[in-house]
């Protein structure tokens, strides 16, 4: 199926980077959701932009090799922003528009990560994750703090969306919602897609790799980390924007620590360092939580830690890192027989 | 063939506040056991989510549980931004949500579908606020947890203790997750007040209770008060001797002498076992009995406004005493009373000494 | 004279790729073996899988006349093995010093026998294991394989990066202490030219398989063979 | 004044005490252990049914909190942990999670979600005065088993041969056990201390913290903030900085109660901006 | 009044302290366009030292270094590297994961200013890419453009970090032990290609492998304990006693 490699380097690399079936079977199988469990449609928006955060997470953790646990605090922001546009915004025709707010989630959240991506370019992964988890947590003291403004601890109330493109207003069925999320975050995907396999994409392997090659062959490594730092916080507060607009309220837990870690959690789940990780991670993690916690609403934690426990120590890659050895050792007993 | 009329109960039943989830989930499921679940021909379903104390979550639970399940109405609510999250929901689709134990003042104003049957913060808060100054303290201080019912506490009781003719000195906010309150409450000792009003969360309570104890605040004169929360029934005997004689105001003591309560209390304990009933399980129950009556009333029809005007006005004994639901504001009317620990059996109960009866939340118009 | 050190058709390998092949030598005390072979033929892996650190698949290993083949590498090293890496391996968060005394065993060499045959390493003494030269890593690596006061030294590559003044004084030290006292070494090397001189015995690895077996001195004169195994052309061979 | 100084020191001090089995398994064994709170809960939990279901003396309860929890360690290292030494520190940290979600589950069912307190032993209870300032003994108790700690630990780690053997295990385990470092045993027995020392700060922070099933994250972010700012590579700089981290914590939120929740945090990625190793690492040129 | 060709890289009076050790003392050098320098010196004289201060990867106690006659003194390794001036390192720093195309790549487009397309997909730049590989070729690494850099043989992933060098087209190249680790018969290779850089290209080799230095090298320098010793043509260095007993020893030159 390689097109005669060795040849032809660069028609090579144009072809790995194809949308291959098994992408467009994802896509097609998260569209038609809606019609097979047209019941779940909330839960589902849910794990599309929880997949989205989690994706974000992925090009700092996954592709730059920057870890980081203060991811919520970007999707919070992006959050409360969309929300302050919705209740503000209410009626004033462009303003209250959704996908305005969209654009100013990102574009808040995107501001706040380029200032604290200064803070992560030096230093160890455990300072990389305390310098993260403590933006975290400085902006959801502020989110609680400032009362007058996020309505503090009691969350943001009021928020009204209006129609998407002022057509198609949300449903208690969550249908709207459905298709809102599902076209951002597959949206966004896209435009990550295209980034992780530009050049551009190639040099955060690099840095990921092995910074001091980097700079010595004249990488510009801070700048790069920066980059991505702020194009992940956008995306992020993207997603944030998303939940809020979804579900018409804002609220601390946005912030939260447990924020930041579950959509870690979920993008080492589905598996980092493939863009799809975290969208895989999404569904089987919520789908996991939903179906456990109505059986045992109390104890589905154990499950969930279980879960987690067996995959670090018996699976590479999360679930991705799963099929693709599985794979392989089909194609090896294949070729083999 | 039967009808099943489907209540949704969304509890916080892991994270801190499991513990407050655990009791209501008793408490609504003792109602049903000794009632039926037989109602006005009908057959009453409980479905429990746990919406793990996140308010996306609470809120995705009641859109599912209104959307899938059709339940007639959602039930619970452990925190306030908890039950203001599904705000929108329950105005949009004209479901009654009956709130078990959220104690801020507004969150029955957000939609016009909230009944609450626990409590609120200022209406505990005011009456002690008028027994402390009516016992010889002139001024005060108070600390509370920085969220919407402990600032609706400390407004309250400072509103009422000023009328009174008092001072509040400070009023203190510590942050909701915090384990040590020691600089806040050295601050208050320092400012040597008559009294200091406390109001923290349920879980904290343990906490904070031995700290107070162990900084001498007592002793310095300064007599420690308090919403019920800081004696919760559930801890009262995990935080020890040392809060024998504490005065505080609530609705609900597990000491509290009515027949009905004895029973509840034992039935409680009977299908609990270590575990003892607090306020947070009778509004379990009170929930429960709120819907049932409802249903009762409208002859099984669970229509959503038909529901929440069955409601209002409603007026019942409960464990706790008598209480009504405000036909205006939706809001519960009870009786407050003053408590003091005390020693019976080997254990430790708010034992009631004064009442003020049928208060209002005075924060409601 | 019983062996010190005595391989039985060792076979080892990483995963599912088998690098040594039936492997089998004994070894005296008192001599220097030199283990020559191209990149890759697994010089390394045998070294590695006599103190055992890779996963054996067949065969047995006997040292000092005790069958060591199910033993720890640790317990390995402390019967009397000293090892070192090719990759040198300093511990990089102790010093030159906490380098050699951690792991340590009492014996003739002490710190200061050690100091004594590397002053360089003496005047480091303070310096962590990551702020040393290449060249001084590979002093501290020797150095501590000394320190362990082993019957028998497996040196990986010993000489790679050391300055060819200090490349004659190791060997002639390493003569001297095989001769003196009674130690036995295996030695890898890439230059057969350096190591022969030194060394007892050869023997040539191909492919995971022992391809030559013999006499240093012999195999220093045989041309054909050095060119056919090593690859090592005429000029450096003479 | 005198009293808040003290108060910051006691606070820092359970901070510590929290912290210090983590400064090992962290510090020394690199490894990113957060479930190292469930540990504490273990030793903490421990001492709520030692002392309130079978009413043995809470001194009792310091030394099995210890051994109880160290054993709990040992188990856990032999049958996972030590898997997982040389998986990426993001592995390391998800794998605790997972345990600390577990731990809080099993809890949760074996011991109810309600917070457990426990009551001092009469003689640590109460104050005394120390230079005009009222102070609580127990709070002294902790502070001086604090001290000892650290002097202990320090002297272990950097003036023994035990100390040297565990730095060059954890910097190159296989290169370690091919010079004849038994590299299974050092780590076995430092996880143990680890995890006894956790199991040791949740019992002497279950008086004061009261123990419920959220306890191993509800502290974690406290012990992660005093190892960070502290650094690994030392006992004494943990100790330090759970001082400093206690005495601004406790005097901003006395002095400038409105913001006091900010302190900590920020004291934090201040800190971590400037000094990315810790306040008071070993530098590396010595 | 410049009848030399002015130098290309230039220090003067360069130190580096790490706390009490002095490892670069005072090192006044120069180095001509087109240069073939080898700097040799016993272990721990301050070679690599001195290389990691003139590409930046440590900082200068004090003096100046002078690129094409500008003072870079306090640039960035990046800055420095886009300025002409390339290494590679005594341990390698490769890219385990990436494959040898990739790495190659990712040098060529840093220099071609091209990795901060975001948006068109690696390989849409054909010419960049035929060039990655036609130096693979070059470096006999072309059967193994797509296998995972991390497991190549050793002297497989030296030949790679020497053309991550060549990639970015340096007008100057620091080479510290290049042939470390490679075996006997592949040195030539190492050899080969360093020879074949353009003429102005100019090279400064570190090397223990006196067989390679007094091959390659026109000009030599000897470092000892940080400070320059000897600077020198070829033959004047080996026949100079003084370096004979600081360093070479008994070791036999073999004249190339
Ligand atoms: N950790 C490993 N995993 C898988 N394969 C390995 C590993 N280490 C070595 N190999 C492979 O085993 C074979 C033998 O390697 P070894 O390192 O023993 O060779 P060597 O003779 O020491 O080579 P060199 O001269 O480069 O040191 C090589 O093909 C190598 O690719
Ligand atoms: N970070 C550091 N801190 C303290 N001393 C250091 C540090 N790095 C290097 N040194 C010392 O500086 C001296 C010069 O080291 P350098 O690496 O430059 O030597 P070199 O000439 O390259 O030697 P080799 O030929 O062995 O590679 C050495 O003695 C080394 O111990
Ligand atoms: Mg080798
Ligand atoms: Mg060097």
């Amino acid at each position: 199926m390689i097109p005669d490699s060795p040849n032809k380097p660069a028609g090579w690399l144009l072809w790995r980077t194809r949308w291959r079936w098994y992408e467009l079977a994802f896509w097609a199988a998260a569209a038609s959701s809606f019609f097979i469990f047209p019941s779940k449609l909330m839960l589902i928006s849910e794990i599309f932009i929880l997949g989205l955060l989690a994706v974000s997470i992925d090009l700092t953790l996954g592709f730059a090799g920057l870890v980081t646990l203060g991811q919520g605090a970007f999707f919070g922001v992006g959050a409360y922003a969309a929300g302050l546009m919705a209740k503000y915004g209410a009626g004033t025709a462009p303003f209250s528009d959704p996908l305005l707010g969209l654009l100013v989630a990102g574009s808040v959240a995107g501001a706040l990560g380029f200032v604290t991506s200064f803070l992560v370019l030096r230093g160890s992964d455990l300072t990389r994750l305390m310098v993260t988890l403590g933006v975290a947590l400085i902006v959801e003291e502020i989110v609680t703090q400032a009362k007058d403004i996020t309505g503090g601890s009691d969350g943001l109330q009021g928020v009204m969306s209006s129609p998407v493109l002022g057509v198609w207003s949300f449903d208690l069925y969550g249908r709207t919602a459905f298709w809102y999320a599902l076209i951002v975050t597959f949206v966004c995907f896209w435009f990550c897609r295209r980034l992780v396999n530009s050049s551009f994409g190639l040099s955060l392997l690099a840095i990921k790799g092995n910074p001091l090659r980097a700079r010595t062959i004249g990488m510009p490594v801070n700048t790069r980390l920066v980059a991505i730092y702020t194009i992940a916080a956008t995306i992020s507060g993207i997603s944030g924007g998303l939940l809020t607009q979804t579900t018409q309220f804002a609220s601390p837990d946005m912030v939260a620590f447990h924020r930041s870690a579950d959509a870690l959690l979920i993008l080492v789940f589905g598996g980092s360092g493939f863009l799809y990780g975290g969208l895989i991670g999404a569904v089987v993690f919520r789908v996991m939580q939903d179906f456990i916690g109505n059986i045992t609403p109390q104890y589905w934690l154990f499950w969930v830690g279980l879960v987690l426990v067996l995959l670090v120590l018996f699976v590479r890659g999360g679930i991705i890192g799963m099929l693709m050895a599985l794979r392989e050792r089909f194609s090896r007993k294949g070729e083999g027989s | 063939s039967q009808e099943t009329v489907k209540v949704g109960l969304i509890a916080t039943l892991t994270g801190p506040q499991a513990a407050s989830g655990r009791q209501k989930v008793a408490g609504a499921r003792l109602y049903m056991q000794l009632n039926g679940n037989m109602v006005a021909g009908k057959k009453i379903e409980l479905i429990i989510k746990d919406d793990t104390g996140v308010a996306d979550v609470t809120r995705r639970h009641a859109q599912e549980l209104i959307v899938n399940d059709k339940v007639a109405a959602i039930a619970g609510f452990s925190l306030t931004p908890l039950a203001l999250a599904v705000a929108p929901v329950i105005t949009q689709s004209k479901t009654p949500a009956i709130i078990m134990t959220a104690g801020t003042s507004v969150i029955t104003e957000r939609s016009p579908y909230f009944v609450r049957v626990s409590f609120t913060l200022p209406q505990q808060s005011v009456p002690i606020a008028e027994w402390v100054a009516n016992n010889g303290a002139k001024t005060a201080v108070s600390l509370v947890s920085d969220y919407g019912p402990g600032i609706d506490a400390q407004n309250a009781f400072k509103m009422r203790f000023e009328e009174k003719g008092g001072k509040v000195l400070e009023q203190l906010k510590a942050p909701l997750a915090n384990p040590e309150f020691s600089p806040f409450l050295q601050r208050a000792k320092d400012l040597k007040p008559d009294a200091l009003f406390l109001f923290v969360p349920a879980p904290t309570a343990g906490t904070l209770m031995k700290q107070v104890i162990d900084r001498g605040l007592t002793e310095a004169n300064i007599r420690v008060i308090g919403t019920g929360d800081i004696t919760d029934d559930d801890q009262l005997n995990g935080i020890g001797d040392s809060v024998l004689g504490l005065i505080t105001s609530h609705f609900y003591s597990a000491a509290h002498g009515s027949a009905m309560n004895q029973k509840f209390v034992a039935e409680f304990k009977k299908a609990n076992p270590g575990m003892r009933p607090n306020f947070i399980a009778v509004g379990g129950w009170d929930g429960m009995h709120a819907f049932y009556e409802a249903v009762k009333k409208t002859n099984g029809d669970t229509d959503g406004t038909k529901l929440v005007d069955a409601m209002k006005g409603a007026t019942w004994e409960s464990p706790r005493g008598m209480m009504t639901i405000d036909p205006q504001t939706r809001d519960v009317i009870q009786d407050v009373y003053i408590r003091k620990v005390e020693k019976r059996d080997g254990e430790l109960y708010n034992i009631e000494f004064d009442v003020v009866k049928q208060v209002k939340d005075p924060m409601h118009k | 004279m019983a062996d010190v050190l005595k391989l039985e058709s060792v076979s080892a390998g990483y995963g599912e790729a088998v690098v040594l092949n039936g492997v089998s030598f004994t070894l005296q005390p008192g001599t220097a073996l030199a283990l020559l072979g191209r990149n890759g033929v697994g010089k390394t892996t045998l070294i590695n899988t006599i103190i055992g650190l890779t996963r054996m698949r067949s065969g047995a290993i006997h040292f000092d006349g005790c069958d060591v083949t199910r033993q720890r590498p640790d317990e390995r090293a402390r019967g009397g093995i000293g090892w070192v890496p090719q990759e040198r391996n300093i511990f990089k968060s102790l010093t030159v010093e906490e380098n050699l005394t951690a792991i340590m065993r009492p014996g003739k060499w002490g710190l200061e026998e050690i100091y004594a045959m590397f002053p360089r390493l003496a005047e480091r003494k303070r310096n962590m294991g990551n702020q040393l030269s290449g060249g001084e890593q590979q002093m501290l690596a020797i150095a501590r394989a000394l320190a362990t006061n082993p019957r028998l030294l497996l040196l990986d590559e010993p000489l790679e990066g050391l300055a060819p003044i200090i490349v004659d004084e190791l060997l002639a030290a390493l003569r001297k202490v095989v001769r003196e006292e009674k130690m036995s070494a295996i030695i890898v090397e890439q230059s057969a030219r350096k190591i022969l001189p030194l060394t007892d015995h050869a023997i040539i690895l191909e492919r995971g398989s022992v391809a030559y077996e013999g006499v240093s001195a012999d195999l220093a004169q045989d041309a054909e063979t050095l060119a056919r195994l090593l690859g090592v052309a005429e000029k450096s061979a003479a | 004044m005198l009293t808040i100084l003290f108060d910051g020191v006691a606070y820092g001090m359970l901070l510590f005490v929290l912290a210090v089995g983590l400064c090992i398994t962290l510090g020394l064994m690199n490894f990113i252990n957060l479930a190292h709170g469930a540990f504490a809960m273990a030793g903490g939990y421990l001492t709520v049914v030692m002392m309130n279901r079978m009413g043995i003396s809470f001194y009792w309860c310091l030394p099995a909190a210890f051994l109880f929890s160290a054993v709990l360690g040992v188990v856990l290292e032999r049958v996972l942990y030590r898997r997982l030494y040389d998986k990426t520190h993001l592995d390391q940290v998800l794998f605790s999670i997972g345990l600390i979600f577990m731990a809080m589950a099993a809890v949760d069912y074996a011991m109810g979600a309600s917070p457990q307190i426990v009551k001092l032993p009469p003689s640590l209870s109460g104050r005394v005065e120390i230079l005009g300032a009222q102070v609580g003994i127990y709070h002294l108790f902790v502070i001086v088993i604090c001290g000892l700690l650290t002097i202990g630990l320090q002297f272990v780690i950097a003036k023994t041969r035990f100390g040297s053997r565990l730095r060059a295990s954890v910097d190159d385990g296989r290169v370690a056990r091919g010079l004849g470092v038994n590299v299974t045993g050092i780590f076995a027995l430092t996880f143990a201390v680890g995890s006894g020392l956790a199991g040791l700060g949740g019992a002497l922070g279950a008086p004061i913290l009261s123990m419920d099933p959220s306890f191993p994250l509800k502290y974690m972010i406290f012990f992660l903030i005093v190892i960070s700012i502290g650094g690994t590579t030392t006992i004494t700089g943990p100790f330090f900085a759970s001082i400093l981290l206690g005495v601004a914590d406790v005097g901003g939120k006395y002095f400038v109660p409105e913001i006091g929740g900010f302190i900590i945090y920020t004291i934090m990625v201040a800190v971590l901006i400037f000094r990315p190793q810790g306040l008071f690492t070993r530098s590396a040129a010595r | 009044m410049s009848e030399a060709p002015k130098p290309v890289l230039e220090t003067c009076a360069l130190r580096k302290a790490f706390g009490g050790i002095t490892a670069t003392d005072n090192v006044t050098f120069s180095l001509p366009p087109g240069a073939r320098h080898a700097l040799i010196g016993p272990n721990g004289a301050g070679k690599t030292t001195f290389v990691n201060l003139l590409s930046g990867v440590l900082p200068a106690t004090s003096g100046e270094i002078y690129l094409n006659g500008v003072n870079v003194t306090n640039w960035s390794v990046r800055d420095r590297a886009r300025a002409g001036l390339a290494r590679t390192f005594q341990i390698n720093q490769l890219y385990a994961d990436l494959s040898p195309l990739e790495t190659i790549l990712i040098a060529i487009n840093e220099r071609e200013n091209a990795a901060t397309s975001w948006f068109r997909p690696l390989g849409s730049r054909s010419d960049l890419v035929d060039e990655a590989a036609a130096l693979l070729a070059q470096l006999n690494l072309a059967d193994a453009m797509h296998a995972r850099v991390g497991s190549l043989a050793y002297g497989r992933q030296r030949l790679l970090e020497i053309a991550i060098a060549l990639a970015s087209k340096p007008q100057v190249l620091l080479l510290d032990e290049p042939a470390a680790g490679v075996p006997e018969g592949e040195r030539d290779q190492v050899l080969d290609v360093v020879a074949a850089l353009p003429a102005d290209v100019s090279l400064i080799l570190i090397e223990h492998d006196m067989d390679l230095v007094f091959r390659f090298a026109k000009t030599i320098s000897v470092l000892v304990n940080g400070a320059l010793f000897v600077e020198g043509t070829r033959d004047e260095i080996a026949r100079d006693p003084r370096v004979r007993q600081v360093y070479l020893g008994e070791e036999e030159i073999a004249h190339g």
